[in-house]
């Protein structure tokens, strides 16, 4: 990982200088080194500042809507993860290709901190990773977890190491968490509750909400220039509490809009401070979308049709999506 | 502050007698800006709407809304009554109180309180109307009639003596239709060719009128007055403009197994072939499937006899765009598959046979020169039983559940004719009701009885059994006088029902014409509007839309084509206002509208726009043409950012009607 | 109990301008009875019921609700009723999956030809919702106590 | 006690469970039928009665004791009515109607002890009032 951030550095640094590009999209160190951040670059001498490891979890691609606003050619350091939010943005017009140079960049997992912290580490250093194992060096000693158990929930849905767009690649891919498991399981799981289970789960995890609107401002998909829910003159407005329509219906709506443009980058759940489980909700719908209307993965490409923008003539029938569900009272 | 006045209408006691309408009006009283609210007891009367004239005048009255029948009918009636006092059409709205309540209710309580509801909501979205204005768009000078039929032929023909261009498509390698097939036609007996092959010869020879035959419309787009139709020329196989029409072909043509269309399957027809001796064009055609030279290679007889070298086995379908103001559908009619009667006998004797075989075995021209045969033996019958009502009125799944309208007609026609040539045979029909009303129809059916001595019957033949050798036995029962009867005729004719062509429904599909459960086009008021489809700019002619003989067949026709010329002879029609609007500060330029938009109505262009916080910039953003919008919403739906609304039908009108319901 | 015998459901029924609003016009025209809690919004298409109307009408106490349009294949502008079925398909698995109302959105398909079966969906429609009984569910999804 | 026509009209459509008021007299069940020959009473004729409101002269027809409950009659009806099932409901009401139960329940104990017990069942439900 540190040859990488040395290779990040160097190529951000060629790109400014060379005048290849305008600006530099990474990340850089926050007030502890496990929240690195998203930063901006745009000359050669702030690169060495740039940081590269495993706690850089932020997808960058949205920023790109406000560079290829400013008509800015801007240099982006993609995970393979990320890459499909760009080719959605491409696909969402919002961005435009001559103005992005896309540098893949290898990563083999991102850590949860807050799962090694969970795991009974207390005063930590520092955090490496040793192969399968991640090692948290404590005030109190050295401190070894299994990295499976301290990966960022997202990353446990990780599409593999391939960038869908790169203009050049970093270093050679890193092996990517082998996830053996089905992506759909814990959407199944819920699909098999009661519906009272499932109304109870989706209470308790909706309640919750603070209406932060910090899984909206993550979103890749939530690209809109402006968000329905910040239209006063429609009745889905503001974001205090203004109507108790959008206020209760935020979520559904909101995984309404980007059903079909999500492409499960599992930001939305990540940046939640209450901790919902906001990727349940865009997992259903893709579940749903690969088994209604056929496979479909949101910004594998930029040229696909999105499902929600086109049809088959046999699509099945509305009913039959909830035909022998539990019914309830 | 707004001002609604509410016209509450009592359809005489269609409304009143279910709805306590002074009940409604006290409601609507009470809602804050209802200005003025009356009842009435025929609103769209000349009185009713001088009552809402007066109201608007009085009251200074910006938005209307009327409780009484649904839109459908009077919704233009109120709009034009509201623009003749200088209020916007558009703001006016209609509560379908007829309808949707007193008629479907009768409770006078439950539906006096629905009736307040629906008003309530029509109340929460006029608030929301806004002053729409509509656009203009060109006339294309030019029909496309699909069906080469008599119907088809008549629509054509009075469309061009207007003077105005129109195109005909046949699917079949002449015009002519059905009629062409027919011997000779009620009520007054006259030969079927001496009246149709003059008309014929007219749409041919006629400058207005380009014949397509032998081709089928591809597809179509657009809408009314600009229609963009793809015709698909199918290779005949022979170049028209050399071919003289001599026949020599069609004469020593070697493969002679395809029983012959037009003659029902009575005779075979060479691989190349003219339908008949009157077809027009007198084109031959080759039957690529049944020609010995495309199955192996080898023969080629046509092509070295054609004295004119008009043989071209090489040809190819040929794809044709045209653009046209509006279309006529008369694409007619064939008599329904008898494979779920079988106890009628129908394929397992040669001499069980329908009407429309009838029809050829009697036509001078036919495969028998006019001679009745039973077709198993060439002999003359002495015994003919006619059956009427085979597959109509049947709501048991194997036939069709309406009448077929022409049969007893027909059948008395049958009957008559066959008795004049053939004194000796015994006719009988058998029939469940004798239904022959028009002008000089029920007469016509008297004679046949009265003068030339046919039986008729009352009872439904039960079934015909076929024994060893060919003998048909009828079981049927005389409901008259109660007795079973057993009887052995020599010849069968089987009234089949019609039913439409089986090339309606895809066609209703490419048009979006409306079709009902048995495939006849839908017309967009059974009595107002007959010969029109909901679909504007689509016209009905003929069979397709119901049962019809040939007198209903070519009124009908000069209806649809009287419609057709009013349509073309504007230059520009009013368009829909109700159109989608982009909101280009907020519209983010995806383009998910674009996509699902079915007229290409949508493109994206780079446009200086004002962001909602005042800033100028260009960007992509989605421009709607509303001369091509049809105003379906489907883009509003797509639009993740609600920038795309619908005129008429915005966000906030339809949750306003939302809320005012729930 | 009581307050169950005496439930009338809410219905809003949004129908097509061109298929299923006539529909229910012929259900008119030929005296078909239906309960009158149902009550229509007439949209041009299904195409343009958006799910959030949906989501509104439930919210705001409706019982149940239904879209209606043309048969697939029918719609009038062609495609319309396509898009608005995938649009459903989506919404109506996804209200299954948070526990509330998926079985009280229903989509269907009625002809202008189709008077009597408009009367007779609303029927089977209402009959469903009122044995559903009072719908609360979407109402208190953020009302955890 | 004169017979209550509406009523009697009402029994014999509850227990035939067909829709009598479809037809439209084409006659085809009376030529279809192969027992036709036999019956005081068309099966087309029972149909016209029936609808008619003249069902209490069906209870002495003798015309239900003649069907073979073939079917011929329901398979070629265009209008889907079953002029079958309204002969079996008359048999039914004129077994009933003549007030004699053809099994009395003291007769049980005659009838052979290996009769399955399903039959004995379904002979009371039909021939018991």
């Amino acid at each position: 990982m540190q040859k990488i951030e040395k290779l990040l550095q160097k190529r951000a640094a060629e790109l400014l200088a060379e005048g290849t590009v305008e600006r530099v999209l990474a990340w850089h160190a926050g007030e502890f080194f496990y929240d690195n951040a998203p930063a901006a670059v745009s000359s050669a001498d702030e690169c060495d500042k740039l940081v590269y490891n495993e706690f850089c979890p932020a997808n960058l691609c949205k920023y790109l809507i406000e560079t290829s606003h400013a008509g800015k050619k801007t240099a982006v350091f993609l995970k393979p993860c990320d890459t499909y939010g760009v080719n959605q943005l491409l696909k969402d017009n919002r961005i435009k290709r001559e103005l992005v140079y896309a540098i893949g960049t290898p990563c083999s997992g991102m850590l949860d901190i807050k799962k090694i912290k969970a795991a009974g580490a207390k005063g930590i250093i520092s955090v490496s990773v040793d192969g399968d194992e991640v090692v948290v060096n404590t005030a109190y000693g050295e401190k070894r977890l299994a990295k499976a158990d301290v990966l960022l929930n997202k990353c446990l849905m990780c599409k593999g190491a391939a960038y869908k767009i790169a203009d050049e690649e970093l270093a050679e891919p890193l092996p990517v968490p082998q996830f053996t498991g089905d992506k759909f399981a814990k959407v199944k799981e819920i699909e098999a509750m009661s519906a009272e289970e499932r109304f109870a789960f989706w209470q308790s995890e909706l309640s919750k909400c603070i209406r932060c609107n910090a899984c909206r401002d993550i979103c890749p998909a939530c690209s809109c220039e402006q968000c329905i829910f910040d239209k006063p003159d429609t009745p889905v407005a503001g974001k205090a509490y203004a109507d108790e329509v959008e206020e209760q219906m935020y979520h559904i709506i909101r995984a309404f809009h980007v059903a079909g443009r999500c492409t499960g980058c599992g930001e939305c759940a990540r940046v939640c401070p209450q901790g919902i489980h906001l990727e349940l909700l865009n997992m259903k719908f893709m579940k749903d979308i690969n088994s209604f209307f056929g496979q479909y993965q949101a910004g594998a490409d930029s040229e696909t049709p999105a499902p929600q923008v086109s049809f088959k003539q046999n699509d099945p029938e509305a009913n039959s999506a909830v035909e022998g569900r539990e019914q309830h009272v | 502050m707004q001002k609604i006045g509410v016209f509450v209408c009592w359809c005489g006691s269609n409304i009143a007698g279910t709805v306590d309408v002074a009940q409604v009006v006290e409601a609507v009283r009470q809602i804050p800006d209802v200005a003025y609210a009356i009842d009435y007891k025929y609103m769209c009367s000349e009185q009713g709407q001088e009552l809402i004239r007066k109201a608007v005048a009085d009251y200074k009255l910006d938005r209307i809304v009327v409780c009484s029948c649904s839109p459908r009918m009077h919704e233009a009636t109120f709009r034009k009554c509201a623009e003749g006092v200088g209020i916007n059409p558009y703001m006016v709205e209609i509560a379908n109180i007829r309808e949707q309540c007193s008629w479907v209710l009768k409770d006078k309580a439950e539906a006096t309180a629905k009736a307040i509801k629906l008003a309530k909501a029509a109340i929460a979205k006029v608030r929301f109307n806004g002053a729409l204005k509509p656009g203009e768009s060109q006339v294309v000078k030019r029909a496309l009639v699909i069906g080469g039929g008599i119907a088809g032929i008549q629509t054509a023909l009075d469309i061009a003596e207007a003077g105005y261009k129109v195109d005909i498509v046949e699917k079949e390698p002449t015009i002519g239709g059905r009629m062409a097939q027919l011997d000779k036609i009620f009520p007054t007996l006259d030969c079927s060719a001496c009246i149709l092959t003059p008309k014929m010869v007219d749409a041919a020879n006629h400058e207005n009128i380009t014949l397509y035959t032998y081709s089928e419309v591809e597809s179509v787009s657009g809408f009314v007055g600009n229609f963009d139709v793809t015709i698909r020329k199918k290779a005949r196989s022979v170049k028209a403009d050399m071919c003289s029409g001599c026949g020599i072909c069609t004469e020593k043509c070697p493969s002679r197994k395809t029983p012959s269309e037009f003659d029902m399957g009575l005779k075979n027809r060479g691989a190349i072939y003219i339908p008949f001796a009157q077809a027009i064009p007198k084109v031959p055609v080759i039957d690529r499937e049944a020609c010995i030279k495309f199955k192996t290679g080898k023969c080629g007889i046509c092509s070295k006899l054609c004295p004119a070298g008009a043989i071209d086995y090489t040809q190819t379908d040929e794809l044709i765009t045209e653009k046209y103001g509006a279309i006529v559908l008369a694409t007619g009619f064939k008599t329904i598959s008898l494979d779920k009667f079988g106890e009628y006998g129908y394929g397992a004797s040669k001499d069980v046979i329908t009407s429309l075989e009838l029809e050829r075995l009697t036509n001078a021209a036919g495969p028998t020169e006019g001679h009745l045969v039973c077709p198993s033996t060439g002999k003359e019958p002495k015994k003919v039983i006619i059956v009427s009502c085979v597959g109509s009125r049947d709501v048991s799944g194997r036939g069709k559940s309406y009448c077929s309208k022409i049969c007893c007609m027909y059948n008395a026609k049958h009957a008559m004719y066959i008795r004049e040539k053939y004194p000796d045979v015994d006719v009988t029909v058998f029939y469940i009701d004798v239904r022959t009303p028009g002008k000089g129809f029920d007469e016509f059916q008297r004679r046949a009885v009265e003068e030339y001595g046919v039986h008729y019957v009352r009872g439904q033949v039960g079934k015909v059994v076929v024994d060893g050798d060919g003998r048909l036995t009828v079981f049927v029962s005389d409901l008259n006088s109660g007795r079973k009867l057993m009887l052995n005729p020599d010849l069968v004719v089987l009234a089949t029902a019609v039913q439409p062509s089986p090339d309606a429904r895809k066609l209703a599909t490419m048009l979006t014409a409306s079709i009902d459960n048995d495939d006849f086009y839908v017309e967009a008021h059974p009595k107002l509007r007959p010969v029109e489809s909901p679909t504007a700019g689509i016209f009905l002619s003929g069979m397709c839309q119901g049962p019809k003989d040939i007198p209903e067949t070519v009124s009908q026709a000069g209806a649809a084509a009287v419609k057709v010329v009013g349509l073309l002879a504007k230059d520009k029609l009013l368009t829909n206002p109700c159109t989608a609007q982009c909101d280009t500060s907020i519209c983010s330029g995806c383009l998910a509208c674009t996509h699902v938009c079915p007229y290409g109505a949508i493109t994206g262009e780079s446009k200086p726009v004002i962001t909602k916080l005042g800033v100028r910039e260009t960007r992509t953003v989605a421009v709607v043409n509303n001369a091509l919008c049809q105003g379906c919403g489907a883009c509003t739906v797509a639009c993740p950012c609600g920038a795309m609304d619908l005129q008429g039908f915005t966000n906030q009108q339809i949750l306003a009607e939302v809320d005012a319901l729930c | 109990m009581l307050e169950k015998k005496n439930f009338e459901p809410k219905i809003v029924a949004f129908c097509c301008n061109w298929c299923s609003y006539a529909g229910a016009d012929g259900a008119g025209t030929a005296r078909k009875h239906y309960p009158a809690n149902i009550k229509i919004i007439k949209v041009p298409c299904s195409c343009r019921v958006n799910p959030l109307f949906i989501l509104r009408a439930f919210q705001r106490g409706a019982d149940g609700v239904i879209m209606c349009g043309c048969h697939p294949g029918d719609c009038h502008y062609s495609t319309g009723n396509y898009y608005a079925r995938r649009r459903m398909t989506l919404l109506l698995s996804m209200l299954d999956y948070l526990g509330v109302a998926g079985e009280r959105f229903r989509v269907e398909w009625v002809s202008a030809a189709e008077g009597a079966r408009f009367a007779q969906v609303m029927n089977d429609f209402a009959e469903h919702i009122a044995a559903l009984g009072e719908n609360v569910k979407l109402r208190d999804l953020r009302c955890k106590k | 006690m004169a017979v209550d026509e509406k009523q009697l009209t009402e029994d014999i459509l509850r227990l035939a469970a067909t829709d009598v008021r479809r037809c439209m007299q084409c006659g085809r069940c009376s030529a279809n039928c192969p027992e036709g020959f036999k019956m005081d009473l068309l099966p087309h004729r029972v149909m016209w009665d029936l609808n008619s409101g003249h069902a209490s002269e069906l209870l002495e027809a003798d015309a239900p004791w003649q069907c073979l409950s073939c079917m011929a009659c329901e398979e070629r009806c265009p209008r889907g009515v079953s002029p079958a099932r309204v002969m079996e409901a008359l048999r039914l009401l004129q077994i009933r109607q003549q007030g004699n139960n053809k099994l009395p329940a003291e007769s049980v104990e005659h009838y052979p002890s290996d009769m399955p017990q399903q039959l004995l069942v379904a002979a009371f439900r039909k021939y018991n009032k």
